[in-house]
């Protein structure tokens, strides 16, 4: 086990699986040359060269198309958006090629693909810049997707998402880049699917998933001090769902917040709450509350991005509510 | 018969005749009979696209009476360009188009039958009865599909090509596109990263002069060569109601394409004899029925190929009925053969949405389908999406 | 008041708000030479002209953006999607600078824009034709969306949309634009935000929107058959959203279904959900059930679409759960 | 007083020139100092140039503090080009661009406290600090922003030029990109439309070489000058870094498109003198040191009209340092002031998303926002969104 960021997490994970199987490769802008716009790349391009670490023009429908293609032929892209929040211009190739093809073809053509990047806000970049993409994702079936909360879930299911079958969006937060974990230094894989139980309470559960989990034990730590012992599960795959893990912390808890970076509206934590109360409405005691990010989109104003971020004491809110 | 034709006793098989057209000028006198084409071969080749025509105009049929349904647009009036762009290649080539995709399939080796069954929606179609007529799939003959949104398969045929490079393969991948379909987006990015990564890429306009009602010219100031210029692309432009020029053309140009010349974009000029889809009319506000008319009379390719031959005394009356005959018989069985197909069985609704159902969790989120039965899983969850009645709405026409 | 088809009070309503305002004017493939792919925009090339009906290219993304540009300028597109299907390709114009101009501009720039087109499934057109998009458009804030289901409401809302300040996308459906119905010959402008509640029954809830409510009624009279009577509720307008319709149909019969065309995962139905139980959590006497599109790309095989439409018996099946 | 020399003493004020260029071998030689200009007007773009140079630097310093966040991009190098681009033209003439937006902002009238209290995200800004650096609005003197898609702008530029048309109306518009944005297929869509409509439309690149830390010879197999050929709009270059050259020539190029000459595409040569944002380095393992030094020292658009003025004898040393003196002074009034203005109102959070709050219904589904009170509306729903307490996770750097 050695102490790494996240962002060599992720790197550790590509260059793993790069290793191991020669139709893995890389391509995105600024992937190659540039080490990567967060560097998540770094030191790649030296040692798999230009064939398989590739800088790819400004094109996101083109580029992302493009791996989907080459994954229909075999190979097993790993597309990086610089941001997703660039990946609505690549949404069609996702949604229309990658999630559907498998079907169309019945069964014939696979598409191994990874698309991987952060998602949601980091400091004070504004509306275009700031917007959690969970829910363009999985609306529509066919794509898997993960979102790692540490650095040895950033190998681990990165790993497996390299390795999975089926199209895998991994999304990762740049403001998760710097966060340092313990790694296991051995091939390392986490099985797609399921949740993490990061604090066992059993007063109230707070469910999430991504950058967010950081919050929810902040908040578990707040809620803790007046002596209220929370649960919180770390989904960290969100299709696959481990809907296990979901309701047995609530039918322990009898009470539920769903905390996430995105916008409330048909965003990942109303399908949560719908599924609770479709698959354990006896045992809630309270309504399932949601935080979520204001449903605004993101204000450059850095008092303004405060009050629209959620953040732990609407957490605590959250959860004395359904108490 | 036909098939057996297909398949082996002609020359023009899939990639055997490759070289000939490149070589059109070498080949011995006695064999080369009209542009370095034996006799058998241009048997085949019109064999091939009467094929093509039969089994459209039997769609339209089964389409009428409904045993197709959805989507259906006709080939028909461009089959020069399925059997000249196509059949030139080699089995693994790569082939990728957009809905209107009868023709291509065909040419690139998926059969009749299969093709027909997939019309159906049946079991034994090429994709399980889950495509239909937009979305054929053989990726064991490298036909590559059949997509729906127009400009779609663009970047997805330029990943082809970056495989086989990545590969390091000598196969090709041909591209093809309607005219419409330069006026996307993802034309500019894919044909701007096949140049700078120098991929083994044809992309072949067809052009019709038309998408939907509307004309090319209306919708670009330039004229289709200038397109991919602004890339470093080479144009060409053939006439792909004359399948012998498309043929050669073709198979010149894949010897080159897999030799290492890089990308290609050809503007393929051709015609549509039928409307967009099923459901629109042959002419209207957007082209004259003297327009339509004047082409199905003077551009038909396989009248066009049919009047060479027999001008040149390769074919007789008799010949090509009993060839017609044949075909139509391969068209007819392949009817038969789909509307013998089963329907595709209900409890395969979720199969195929994931190629990998993962040992945990719960993939579909209805609660009905497979996968995250890791603990046994009790579907659960209520009827979301309960068993289908009847459709939502009332009525309706479709277009498309 | 006339009977008219669903199709042609659409095309009323454009022509109503196109004699009114010089600065509307509908672009969109195939809208004027071809009368519309479906026939909306019948004789409105020769009614208005080719400067304010204008056939553009097939290039979503600028046609859409342009559109957005020219809303900006102060004038107001009816932007037609020939099928929303293939407004993925326009989706960052329509999220990143539609939905979010004002806010960046702070107040500056409005965007009233109308995007238009067909949502959903018709028949047997098979995955990439197929999808309801509801969910793309309403997760991130900043766009409206109405659902008409009745050629009333279609003249209504349209017109509507076309006079609002925002960014409105109207959501039709192919299988709609034959249905008859009454319409009122003024000028007629329904208020987006209210819900109209089709049949008051007081045993069951059954709120839908768009193409469903047909189902829904469907439903209901088979419902009825067995004595059970069953609220319909339409929503017609998705943002803004009826809550007090919602809450007060639930408040009557404490049971409720979502019914919907549109995939579960994160889709319209489970906001409606999360949204009652945060809110009438102790009205409720049963979970509230969804019905929805299978979660899967959607099959063309007819035996397999049917499978995996939503229909009347599984509403009824639903409706019987949650009593 | 430079605000007046902008607005008032000089004849390079917005429009007061725009046919000064074209026809600057017909002006009066005891007036047409150098190449058509005055000496005011040559000192007035001088000093218009260093507003901009000052005003970045000063942006540098403040983001250095923390006073400025999130994403910052500087045209420090390119000023060349928002003063010989945007000067010429009309107030009511419109302008687009990219994120790299401060110059071509303050060019276009935005003033520098307006644009420096945007930066610090006041209330004050020109868009009440909710845009940021990269999204500076002023519709009231025609610039509409500051996008930070690359190549949304295109299609809303182009836009612009549909709605200028179709009011029958004699403003352009002039839309921004970088060279990167070329590969963007929103390129292709807009500039096709542009030209079979005949939009008044001029599409600037502005070719600093690289997007980020790419060299736009390694993602494109042309010249820029290629790239709009393909649509039949006409290609210009011009050296972006000699603003009287660009100036003459876009005073000239707007009157024509004004007249009616139809979409423009120019390729202005320029090079960026910083690192991509605040966060990146000004040079690195694409681009050495060298590079940026050569180009910093020989090709910067200030130095080389000064040193032109010097040079003919109509700027002194002590001219320039008042000048300067004089530039610097805004700049730092714009940093007092944007320093003095307060933060946004937290109860204005949800004010601007709509434009429309409809009386029905309920159009933020938090429960926090307004609208949708037709009964007198309790929030509720819970504290979605709750109050924000601190941001999610540790650490992380801001690239972009
Ligand atoms: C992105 C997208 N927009 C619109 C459509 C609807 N549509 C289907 S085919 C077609 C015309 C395409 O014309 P062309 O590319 O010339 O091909 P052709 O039909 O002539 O073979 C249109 C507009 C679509 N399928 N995809
Ligand atoms: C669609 C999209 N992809 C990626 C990015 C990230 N990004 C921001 S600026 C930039 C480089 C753009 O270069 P260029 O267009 O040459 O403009 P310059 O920065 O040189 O002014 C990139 C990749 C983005 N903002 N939008
Ligand atoms: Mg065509
Ligand atoms: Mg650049």
């Amino acid at each position: 086990m050695a102490e790494l960021t996240y962002r060599d997490a992720l790197n550790a994970a590509m260059c793993q699986e790069m290793d191991r199987d020669d139709s893995v490769f890389l391509m995105g802008e600024e992937v190659a040359e540039y080490d990567g716009a967060y560097k998540v790349s770094r030191g790649m391009l030296a040692r798999y060269g230009d064939r398989r670490v590739v800088d790819s023009p400004i094109s996101e429908l083109g580029f992302a198309g493009l791996c989907v293609g080459a994954a229909t032929a075999g190979l097993r892209p790993i597309c990086e958006f610089m941001t997703f929040n660039f990946s609505f211009l690549a949404l069609d190739q996702v949604i229309n090629n990658a999630a559907k093809m498998f079907y169309m073809s019945n069964g014939q053509i696979s598409v191994p693909i990874v698309f991987r990047g952060p998602t949601g806000a980091a400091l004070q970049l504004s509306a275009q810049h700031s917007q959690a993409c969970e829910t363009y994702y999985v609306h529509a079936p066919g794509v898997k997707l993960v979102t790692p909360a540490t650095p040895a879930d950033a190998k681990g299911l990165l790993a497996a998402a390299i390795r999975d079958d089926d199209p895998v969006a991994v999304m990762e937060g740049e403001l998760l880049y710097n966060v340092r974990g313990e790694v296991p230094d051995e091939e390392y894989v986490i099985p797609l699917g399921v949740a993490d139980l990061k604090r066992s309470g059993g007063d109230v559960s707070i469910i999430t998933h991504g950058k967010m989990v950081h919050v929810a034990l902040q908040a578990a730590t707040m809620l803790a001090r007046d002596g209220i012992e929370a649960d919180v599960l770390d989904l960290r795959s969100i299709r696959p769902l481990d809907v296990d893990a979901i309701l047995e912390t609530v039918a322990r808890t009898n009470r539920a917040v769903y905390l996430e970076e995105g916008w409330p509206f048909a965003g990942v934590g109303a399908q949560i709450v719908a599924l609770i109360q479709e698959e354990a409405f006896d045992d809630l005691d309270a309504p399932v509350m949601r935080v979520t990010q204001a449903d605004v989109p993101m204000p450059y104003a850095k008092n303004l991005e405060q009050l629209a971020k959620p953040g732990a004491r609407g957490v605590v809110e959250a959860c004395r509510r359904v108490l | 018969m036909l098939q057996a034709t297909r398949e082996t006793e002609s020359g023009v098989a899939n990639g055997d005749r490759s070289s000939a057209g490149g070589d059109a000028d070498d080949a011995p006198g006695d064999v080369a009979v009209i542009e370095g084409f034996t006799r058998e071969e241009l048997h085949a080749l019109l064999a091939e696209m009467l094929v093509y025509r039969r089994f459209e105009e039997k769609a339209e049929e089964s389409y009428a009476i409904g045993r197709i349904g959805g989507f259906c647009h006709l080939h028909i009036g461009q089959e020069g360009l399925a059997a000249g762009a196509i059949r030139p290649l080699r089995e693994d080539d790569l082939v990728i188009t957009a809905y209107r995709d009868h023709t291509q399939a065909i040419a690139k080796g998926i059969t009749p039958r299969a093709a027909m069954a997939e019309l159906y929606g049946r079991v034994d179609g090429c994709s399980g009865g889950r495509g239909g007529s937009m979305h054929l799939f053989d990726a064991t003959v490298g036909f590559m599909g059949g997509h729906g949104i127009v400009g779609g398969q663009i970047p997805l045929g330029t990943g082809l090509g970056w495989a086989i490079r990545y590969r390091g393969d000598d196969q090709i991948c041909v591209c093809f596109m309607g005219d419409a379909a330069v006026n996307q987006g993802a034309f500019l990015e894919s044909l701007n990263m096949a140049a700078i990564w120098h991929l083994p890429v044809i992309y072949v306009v067809e052009n019709n002069e038309y998408g939907m009602g509307t004309a090319f010219s209306r919708v670009s100031a330039t004229e289709m060569e200038a397109r991919s210029g602004a890339y470093g692309i080479p144009a060409h432009t053939v006439n792909g109601q004359d399948v012998l020029e498309t043929y050669r053309f073709f198979a010149d140009m894949a010897e080159r394409v897999r030799g290492g010349a890089g990308p290609q974009f050809v503007n393929a000029e051709t015609y549509r004899f039928r409307g967009h889809s099923m459901s629109d009319p042959v002419s209207g506000t957007y082209r004259s029925k003297e327009e339509v008319e004047s082409h199905v009379q003077e551009q038909d390719p396989i009248k066009l190929l049919r009047d060479r031959l027999m001008a040149a005394d390769l074919l007789t009356q008799a010949e090509l009925e009993a060839m017609d005959g044949e075909v139509r018989a391969v068209c007819e069985d392949a009817a038969e053969f789909a509307d013998a197909s089963p329907l595709p069985d209900p409890s395969t609704l979720y199969d195929h949405v994931y190629a990998e159902i993962n040992e945990h969790g719960r993939l579909f989120l209805d609660g009905r389908g497979p996968g995250g039965a890791a603990r046994g899983g009790t579907p659960g969850g209520g009827p979301a999406g309960g068993p289908g009645a009847a459709a939502g709405g009332p009525g309706g026409s479709a277009h498309g």
